[in-house]
Order: structure tokens, then C-alpha cells, then sequence
């Protein structure tokens, strides 16, 4: 593990807190799956927490986050409450989007958090006017835009990145490179499968880490972050991950075999930190315990509150189609 | 002779591309995880194997290129069949649909065809929410040069396939994503459909309702109860959404005198308002009430279920639209 | 009081930007060739000299990215305003237009809104052939979220703009291009404009004609060579395609109780259709003959210049139905 | 100028001639534009001939050609009849698209000549198809596919770069770096403005090479054209030129100086290439004026062909917007 971020008990603890939140909050959505509370498309982000949790310890609370469809990871640490976000799955008025957008389409203004986005490569072009908005505000904030592998083979990929970098804009570009987009794998996707230095073509620093690594991911989006802080312009930060679940819940898995899946699951980024905190005496296993049994607890009040919802009156349907104003 | 085959839509629409392949060495398949993963619907399931990997193609998520790449070989005489997995991520390949397949023929002056064909998933109801759920198939009907398509029942699903890869002309066809698990019975004496007429599935004279695609099933629902109260619905599948079979909507008006117009899409603008419009324009005389619409709510698809069934026609709104045009209040 | 001032319409859309800029500093301008070339119609010529080029920015080629980047910057705060230079081009945005400004505040629970302007330039008539003369506003309404505005006079080039950024809700102005060298009095006691409601711009008695953009100022024309005719004709401007104004076109048709339909768009399943369906729903009982519909032909438009005139609704078009609506035969 | 093509005098004739022709054809078609005959938009090719000369050299009678709006110069190169051509533009039925399609809807099913594209872009992903289709086919063509660098920014530009590599295509994608997209100013439009490079992030190979030279763009198209039909896949072959003279017809030209233009004019491709060819004594004076004149002859005969042409009668307006039959 590197270490250039200080790696405090407090700080080491927050982080494996931050990953095992996400784990088991989407191990429970799982069960609420088949019991076919939480319904559509649901994927889930098992095997890639280090990088969401690392990228958000970078930012600010007034930096802005954009994200896609696999976008628990992202939602939980960046802050939302997992109450609301339980409830946006189980399509109740109380969720954070009303129930309206479901596990795809998390929204939270609280947070600077511009979605959630289910069109691979959507949400790229919006980040970069995100970025744009704020800096002609004079905000100095920072938008992290999450994308995966897949979505660089998209034209928007293309456009934004260009965008953004000929304009300068403070965007942190985070590929989470899992190697599949849905079943293609990133080889048969594209031509050129080191996707950190497809940053070279639009004049942008491309770096690549091991996204296995929350301290590594941590680290490294510290330093882009800076460097686009300090007005160095947008940075493209490419995490090598793996998913350890299915694409969805509605994928056989034809296309890997399950001891490449277990191979990696080994090198996960919670049992691999978690031993390493432990060998290292930062953290033993009472405490591990302590987290796991707090995360547990979140989660059971969580669901408590989304069952405890309420669904939006059909009356409402058409309320927000257009907004009678802009919210404040 | 050969028995009745109970089959899937699915494996309908998986056994006509199989024939397709079969059947003329310039076909291929094309698309997002139709090879490996199998198709996101299973529709492709098998085929890369029995076919390879020349004719069955994975293709990197890059909507534009790939249908783009469609339209360049069938214009140098290949047979595409390209996939786009769902109708919103169409709207990624719409420049090269507009702007190219449809346009080339006329633009060239009859030079180039672009023998096409792009199946597309559509519709809601599977709780997929707004950017997986949207019905754009009547949308995608005022495109002049395009023929669309809208198989409801499995001898569509099953032939309509063979009849596109005939027209010389860029076909979509649109499978509605509520429609892969129906189940039934495939008459073995049909081997091939009409890509032109729209179909009567059930005959009727009190009232005519017009419907495709998830809509039809709903219709049909709709015309059971409806028989029940002593009301007889005459169903029609449109089938082609694009050229529209305006006579057959006309004949079945002018016997019932009586008009409903089931369209999942958003109702302005909707295909129903063309299909209204036209029996306004050349049925008016025999219109004995005013003509009714159900369509999508004009909402974004909401993911909350109770929402999203909100935002859809259901066979109730059908039957109280007929029952209010034959038994007025 | 200020005097009447002569004013071509690409100038009132100047005027209009300038204000803009002036009297908002989160307004601003992004798009191809705006800026150093003076913009493809020249509308915005001088501002880059103006305001800079922060506010007034020109793009890459990329539609997708830099309309994307405007919903973005709406949702932090930005008042952009956005300018694709033809409407075919802008299919290539329509992912970002459909997918993200017109479904975002809904599916976000209402938590933000996209208050975004795009400007589009629309129409035939300059043979300039299919690839840049087709006229998609009317298919543009199908969408719900966006409100779809279709200047056609001085004032409302003049003035919607003011009144689409007041909007929280992304708008879309198309601007018809044989409009731009129009010139005419602007009317100095006219400082705003309502976007919510259609204008009988001359009034009349015996038909009903409804029309937008070029086609207001074909269908006025019409009007003239009616009157000579002795039929007094009723020109409505629709000028807000979407929402659509209908309590305005019922009024009128119940008092003509005929009624033309006047679109440049293709004919199936166009903005008419919608239009004429609501009346053969709404107005049924009002009406003493058929609905007619004056679109455009079914083709990609040709470059020749008879060819594109007669893919286009012309004024005699418009008086023969409205004299055969008349005066059946 | 380089050498690597025998500079025998016929083809050092030929390749001044058919830049003369190009370079006169358009000339002749500002003057019916001024007079109204040609309508529209019309795109000139003055200042660029050597590209599309050169490249034509490379290619072989059963390859395609995927071009622009700006395509009279790759039209006559790849030997469009200049009759069908002017008739064309004259909108008449006699035209090569019956008059459907205009200055910039140019398509001639004889040469493969796929069009003639006014959306800046989407001729790539068609042109990505023909490869495809033709190596399906199993014929041995290569196509060539024309763009600006404006196109370089456009989204249609990295979805058919990577998939052409990805797939191993035979296309030779020549991009005409004319240093404008309209006014805007290539290094104001990407952020990488070496556009050669840009080839790196889809693994395939990318030239630059000097536009203004028809003998080093013939070379350079020739050895590309070679490895790609040897199997080699697709190549990316920059050619640096600019265009003397407005956009369209409509251009003001406020984003360059008259200087700058003036420049680029002394070092024009025929201007400069007959120079050599007279220094060289490969031409003389007599001869260049023999070209011209026959040129000019054949320009002539193109416009008589054109006026004396046709129009389509409009009840044959609907048809082909669907087609009966492939034709054959
Ligand atoms: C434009 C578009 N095309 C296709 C899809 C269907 N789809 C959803 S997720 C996905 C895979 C995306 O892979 P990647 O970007 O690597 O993200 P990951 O799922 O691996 O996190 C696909 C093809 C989509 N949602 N949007
Ligand atoms: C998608 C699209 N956007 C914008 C335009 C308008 N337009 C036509 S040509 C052009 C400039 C293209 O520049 P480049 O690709 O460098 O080609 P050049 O004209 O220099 O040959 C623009 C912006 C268009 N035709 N298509
Ligand atoms: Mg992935
Ligand atoms: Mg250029």
C-alpha cells in the first residue's frame, strides 16, 4: 500500500467504514431484490468500493459528483443518506428522487450530486457543463464524472474530453475500468485497451491505478484533484477494478469463467486493506466487528424508513415534468 | 404436417434470425452483447456459437458507428441486422438513421438502396424507468424512407424478420420488451406475414380499437371484458407503423362508426393522433362520435411501479373509452 | 414614445441575444461558429466583439458535448443559451435533448431543473437539399419537458427569447431560415411576449387556418387571395408547439367550424396530426366538414429547385383546401 | 518534392491535369453560382487539389470513396463525368443524382463513390461499413474515406477511428487538415490540434503529410493503401493543406487575415507543382497551356451538357424515397 495520505487510525478506519457501508447496503438490496421489493435493473458495485471511496476523500463538499447506473458506491460515499437512497429503491415519496428514478437515477442536490445516469456515456458531456458552470461562477470546485470502460468506446467520451480540456475545466474524469462492459470484454471493445493513455490525444494527463487499492485510488485522486484545484485543467484518472457480481440481476455470465471471478475476488479491495490494517496493527478485529455490526444497524433503520414510505399519490404523476421554478 | 409448437416470442425472434443467417450468407448480426452475453433480452442466445463470430458481431458501445457501419455494407450488398438494445440509446444512432439510411435512396437519386434492418427493444413497464422505457416507435413513423415495424403476436415476431430482409428499404422493428415472455402456439400452416396490411385479430361492430405492439395484448384484454358487457370491439393490429394501411383503419371505421386508439408512446404527437387525424380527414362521414385516444401519459417513465402503470394505458382506460363512445353517458 | 423602428428578423434575434446578455450576467452563448465567423446567419454578429469570448463561446463540432455542457451548466446555475446551426444537426444531440434536459427534472424528484435555451435553425427553401432543410420542430413536441417555441413575426423574434429564459424548463426556438431577411416594424409599445398561447394574427370568419413559422407567413398570404375570393379566413399562429395552445384553435374552429392545418413537416405523424386529432376530438360537434392538412411532401428534400418547391406547402395550397373546405364542390 | 512514384512525364501530366481540371471546374462554378444557375450551398475545394489527387492515384478502380459536401475535387479525381457532375449541381435530371442531391450530395454508384455528406462526421461510420461489407465480400478494396479536422471533433469521428481498428478494416481515413472547420481555427477547436496523432489512441498507424504536395500525398497515400490492402488494417494519413477561398458562399471570412490567406496562395499545390515540373523540364509552357485549354473544352462541354439538361417532372417527386428493388 502507498502511502502519501496519512494514514491515521481515524482515517484508516473511516475508509474500511466507507467500503463495508456500501458492501452490505448492497448485500440487502440483493435480498430486497428477490423479494422483489427493489424491482428494473439493479447493479450492483461488489468489488469496486475502493474507488468511489477513495476518489470522494479527494473532494469537497462543494465539488460536484456525476455518475451512472452502478452509482450506490458513489451515492454512499459521497454522503447521501442511506434512508433516502432505500427508499428511492423501493420506489417510495421519501426517496431521494421520489421514487422516480430508482437505483439508475439517484439525484441529491444536498450533495452536488447530478445523477445517476443510465445512457453509458451520458452523464460525460453534462459533468463538463457542471465544471463550466461552476468555474464561470467563480466557484473552485471540482466535478468528479464516474464512467466505466465501456463508456470511452462512446462518441460523447470523445467530445467531452475535448471539451474539457480545451477549455480547462475542473473536471476529474474517473474510468472505472472493471475490464467488461456488460459482457464485452475491454480487449474486444477496443482497439486500444490502455484507456489511461487515451488521454494523450486530447492533451490531458492520463494516470492509471490500481483500483483495488483504496489508499492508492485515495492518493492519486488527491493529487489530480489538487492539480485541477490549482487550475491545471482536467485530469483522467483510469482505476482498474473488477466486478465481482453479475452486470445485473439478469446476467448468466456466459461471457467469464467463475475462477477469473474468483481470482479476483481474492485481491478485494475490503479483504485486502482490512488484512492489511489488521497485520499492521491498525485495526483489529473487535473493531472490524464494531463497523460491520454500526453498518448493519444503518442499514436496518434504512430499510425500516423505506418500508415505512409512503407512495406518491398517482395525482402527483405529472408534477415536475416542467418545473414552475428553478429550486433554490 | 407439422404439430403446433407452443413457443416464446423470444425464441420466436431468436428462430428468425437464426433463419435469416440460415438462409442467405449475406445476413449478419450486429450489436451490443448479442455474441458472448448472449443478447440483454436472450433473444441471440446461441448464434454466436452455431455462427461465428463474422456473422455474429459484438460490437464496442458506439451507437452511431455501428448502425452507421450498417448502412455502408448494406448500401455495398450485405444484409445487416443490427441490434440497438433499447429505444432511448437510439437516439445515439439518429444521425445516421435520419440523416443517412433514410435519405441516401432519394438523395442519390435512386442509386443506393440501404437494405437494412435494426431490430430495437422498446417500451415500459419492466421498471427500468425513465432512460430505459420509452416507446419512440411511433415517433420514429414520421421518418420519410424508413419502414417500421411493431410484431405483437408470435407469427410476427416469427416472420416479419424474413419479409423486412425483402424490402429493399431500412426496416426497424420494434419488439416491445413486455412481449418476450408470451407464451403460445405457432400455427405451422403460416410461414410467412404481410409486411404492408395492418391485421383485423378480432372482429367486432360496435366499436373499432386500434392498437400495436404491448398495446394490442392489452386491447385484446380489453375486448374480452368488453364482450362480456355486451360489447363487441373489433381489434385491429397496425402492425406497420410506417407506411401506415390506412384502408384497412377506414373499413373497420366505417362499420362500427365508433373509434379508439390504443398508443403506449406519449400522446401528443403521438402515431394515434396520425391515425386519428387521417380517419378526421377521410372517414369524417362515418364517424357517428368523436374519435378517442388512449396514450402514454406525457411524463418521463417513472420507476415506482404504482407510477409507472399510471403512466401507461391499461386495459381498464380502453374499456371505459369504448363503453363511454357506444353507451355516451 | 419611442418611434416605429424597421427591422430585419435575423436582427430582432440579435437584439434579442444582446438583451439577454446585457440584463443577465449567468446568460451566455456556446455553439459553432457564433463567435469569430459572426454565426452561420450572421445572427450573431458583433457580440463576440462585445461581451468576450466567456460569454460568447464558440464549440468544437460536437453537439453532444456542448449541449450536454449547457444542461450541466443550467443545473448549477447557468442561464445558457445554446445554438445548433440546423436541425438535422441537431439528431446528434438528441441523446442529451431527450435523455438528460427533458427527463432530468422529473426523474430527479423535481431537485433540479435544466433551465437551458436552444436555438435551432429549421426549414427548407434555401436548396440546400436533405442533409439541411428539414423541419423536425413539430417532432420535437412530441417530447414532454420541453417547451417548443416557433417565432414567426418580429415581435416574437424579438421578445420570446426574454420569456423562454424566465422559462426553469429547457426551450427550444426554432428559428425557419427563409425567415432571417424578413423585414417589417417593430412595434415600440410591444416589450414582451406570451409563450403560452396561440395569436390570431388575422381574423376571419369562414375557415380556420392554423400555422407556425413559414407557414404563417405563407398561410397570411393565402389569406390575401382568399379575401379577393370573398372567404374571410381566420390565421391563427400557433407560435408554441409545445405545450400546445388548444383552448385557442377550439375557439376559433367553433366559430368557422372549418379548419386548414398548415405544416412544413412531413405529413405522417406530424405536429397537424396532433393538432387536427385534438379538434376531431374536442371540436367534433363544431364542425361542418373535414379536417384538412397542408404538410410537407414525404421526401427528403431535394436540392432542385422545383422539387423543393413542390415538397413544400405553398399558398396555393393553402387557398385551394380553404376554398374546397369552403365551397365543397 | 519526393520521389517514391516514377515521375514519368505522362503521370507527372496526368497529375497536374487533374488538378487543373479541378481547380477550373470550380472555377466556373463560382460564375453560374453568380449567376443563379448553381443554388445553395457550395463548398470549393481551391487550395486543396493535391489531396484528393493524390489519394485518387492509390486507389484502384473497385475501391470506394466516402466524402463531404466539400467533394467536387475527390468527385473529378476519382472520374465523376464533369457532364453528370455540372448537371447536378444544375439540378437537373441529367445530373448525376437526378438533381436530388446538389454541390453537396455527390454520389456515383460506377466509381463507388458513396457520397457526398453534409453532416460533418457522418460519412465515417458509412465508410466504416463499406470496408466492412467489401471484406465480408471478400473483395480486396480499400476505402477511402475524405473528412475535414473539424470532423476530427465530432464523436461519429472516435466511435468509427476505433471500431475500423478494433475490426481490422481496409480504410484509409485521409483527413484534409484545411486548419478551419468554417471560422473556427483548428487550435481552437482541440485540445491535441497534431491530428496524426490523435491515431495513437485506436493502435493505428497515422501520417502527416504535406497537402500542398500532390507527389508526397500520392507517395504517402500509395504506402498506405499497400499495407492496408495487405492486410496491415486501417491508417489515418493527415494531409496538411488550406482552403483559399470562403467556407461557402456565405462567408465573410472575419477569423483570418487576407495576408494569411495570401500566404498559403504562393504555395498553392498547382501553382507550385508545375513550377518544379517546368524547372524540371518534365512540362513546358506550351503543353500547361494545352491542359488548360483542354480543360476548359471539356468544362465547357459539361456546362452545354448541363443547360441543354432537363428538369425531373415533380409528380416523380416521392419517388425513391423507398426503393423497389437493390438495384443491381
Ligand atoms: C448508450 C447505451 N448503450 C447501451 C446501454 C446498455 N448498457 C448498460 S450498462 C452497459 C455496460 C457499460 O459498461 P461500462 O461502461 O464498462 O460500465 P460497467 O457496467 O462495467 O460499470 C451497457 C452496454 C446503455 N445503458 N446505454
Ligand atoms: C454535424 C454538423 N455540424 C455542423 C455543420 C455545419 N458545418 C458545415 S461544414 C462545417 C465545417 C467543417 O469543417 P471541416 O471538417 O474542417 O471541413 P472543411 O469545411 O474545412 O473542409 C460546419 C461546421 C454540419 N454540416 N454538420
Ligand atoms: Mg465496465
Ligand atoms: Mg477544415
Amino acid at each position: 500500500m502507498t502511502a502519501r495520505v496519512h494514514l491515521g487510525h481515524d482515517h484508516v478506519r473511516h475508509l474500511l467504514r466507507q467500503m463495508i457501508r456500501i458492501r452490505h447496503f448492497e448485500s440487502k438490496c440483493v435480498e430486497l431484490y428477490q423479494a422483489q421489493k427493489i424491482l428494473g435493473f439493479l447493479h450492483l458495485y461488489d468489488g469496486e468500493e475502493a474507488v468511489s471511496v477513495g476518489v470522494m476523500e479527494a473532494l469537497a463538499a462543494d465539488d460536484a459528483v456525476v455518475a451512472t447506473y452502478r452509482e450506490h458506491g458513489q451515492a454512499i460515499a459521497r454522503g447521501i443518506g442511506m434512508d433516502v437512497l432505500m427508499a428511492e429503491m423501493l420506489g417510495k415519496q421519501e426517496g431521494c428522487c421520489r421514487g422516480r428514478g430508482g437505483s439508475m437515477h439517484i439525484f441529491d442536490r444536498k450533495t452536488r450530486f447530478y445523477g445517476g445516469n443510465a445512457i453509458v456515456g451520458g452523464g460525460l458531456p453534462l459533468a463538463v457543463g457542471v465544471a463550466l458552470g461552476d468555474k464561470m461562477q467563480g466557484r473552485n470546485a471540482v466535478t468528479a464524472c464516474f464512467f466505466g470502460d465501456g463508456a470511452v468506446d462512446e462518441g460523447e467520451f470523445h467530445e467531452s474530453m475535448n471539451l474539457a480540456s480545451l477549455w480547462h475545466l475542473p473536471v476529474l474524469f474517473v474510468c472505472e475500468n472493471n475490464l467488461y462492459a456488460m459482457g464485452m470484454a475491454l480487449e474486444r471493445a477496443e482497439a486500444e485497451p490502455g484507456l489511461a493513455r487515451k488521454a494523450a490525444g486530447y492533451r490531458m494527463t492520463g494516470t492509471g491505478v490500481d483500483g483495488m487499492d483504496v489508499v492508492a485510488v485515495e492518493n492519486a485522486a488527491r493529487s489530480a484533484v489538487e492539480q485541477i484545484r490549482a487550475g491545471g485543467g482536467p485530469q483522467f484518472l483510469e482505476c482498474r477494478t473488477y466486478r465481482f457480481r453479475a452486470h445485473s440481476m439478469f446476467d448468466a455470465q456466459l461471457y467469464r469463467t467463475r475462477d477469473e471471478v474468483e481470482t479476483w475476488r481474492r485481491k478485494g479491495p475490503i479483504a485486502r486493506f482490512q488484512s492489511w490494517l489488521v497485520q499492521n496493527g491498525l485495526i483489529d478485529a473487535v473493531e472490524v466487528h464494531r463497523i460491520e455490526t454500526e453498518a448493519d444497524a444503518e442499514i436496518d433503520r434504512a430499510v425500516d424508513f423505506a418500508e415505512a414510505g409512503t407512495l406518491e399519490p398517482v395525482e402527483e404523476l405529472e408534477r415536475f415534468v416542467t418545473m414552475e421554478a428553478v429550486p433554490a | 404436417m407439422n404439430a403446433v409448437v407452443t413457443i416464446t416470442y423470444r425464441e420466436a425472434c431468436r428462430q428468425a434470425l437464426r433463419d435469416a443467417l440460415l438462409s442467405d450468407p449475406r445476413t449478419f448480426l450486429m450489436g451490443e452483447d448479442i455474441g458472448r452475453y448472449g443478447g440483454c433480452y436472450a433473444v441471440t442466445k446461441g448464434l454466436l456459437d452455431e455462427f461465428g463470430d463474422e456473422r455474429v458481431r459484438d460490437t464496442p458501445l458506439s451507437e452511431s458507428a455501428f448502425v452507421g457501419a450498417g448502412i455502408g455494407a448494406a448500401m455495398v450488398g450485405m444484409r445487416p441486422i443490427v441490434e440497438i438494445m433499447t429505444v432511448n440509446f437510439s437516439l445515439l444512432a439518429l444521425d445516421q438513421i435520419v440523416n443517412n439510411a433514410a435519405t441516401i435512396p432519394h438523395m442519390s437519386g435512386g442509386q443506393f438502396a440501404v437494405p437494412l434492418v435494426i431490430r430495437i427493444a422498446t417500451g415500459g413497464g419492466r421498471r427500468v424507468a425513465a432512460q430505459h422505457s420509452h416507446s419512440l416507435e411511433g415517433w420514429y413513423a414520421h421518418i420519410p424512407g424508413l419502414r417500421i415495424l411493431a410484431p405483437a403476436v408470435l407469427d410476427d415476431a416469427r416472420y416479419m424478420l424474413a419479409a423486412a430482409l425483402k424490402d429493399p428499404n431500412p426496416v426497424l422493428i420494434f419488439e416491445h420488451v413486455m412481449l418476450y415472455n408470451n407464451e403460445g402456439e405457432l400455427d405451422p400452416a403460416v410461414t410467412e406475414v404481410d409486411i404492408h396490411r395492418a391485421k383485423v385479430r378480432r372482429a367486432g361492430t360496435d366499436v373499432s380499437v386500434i392498437a400495436y405492439g404491448n398495446g394490442l395484448i392489452k386491447a385484446l384484454a380489453a375486448a374480452e371484458a368488453l364482450a362480456a358487457d355486451g360489447i363487441s370491439a373489433e381489434i385491429i393490429d397496425l402492425r406497420v407503423l410506417r407506411p401506415l394501411d390506412t384502408a384497412t383503419l377506414l373499413a373497420s371505421v366505417a362499420k362500427t362508426r365508433r373509434c379508439v386508439i390504443v398508443d403506449e408512446g406519449w400522446k401528443s404527437g403521438s402515431l394515434a393522433a396520425e391515425i386519428g387525424m387521417r380517419i378526421a380527414e377521410e372517414g369524417f362521414f362515418d364517424l357517428d362520435a368523436p374519435l378517442r385516444r388512449i396514450c402514454g401519459r406525457e411524463v418521463p417513465i417513472p420507476y415506482a411501479p404504482h407510477l409507472e402503470d399510471a403512466a401507461l394505458p391499461q386495459p381498464a382506460d380502453i374499456i371505459a373509452a369504448a363503453r363511454g363512445l357506444v353507451r355516451p353517458a
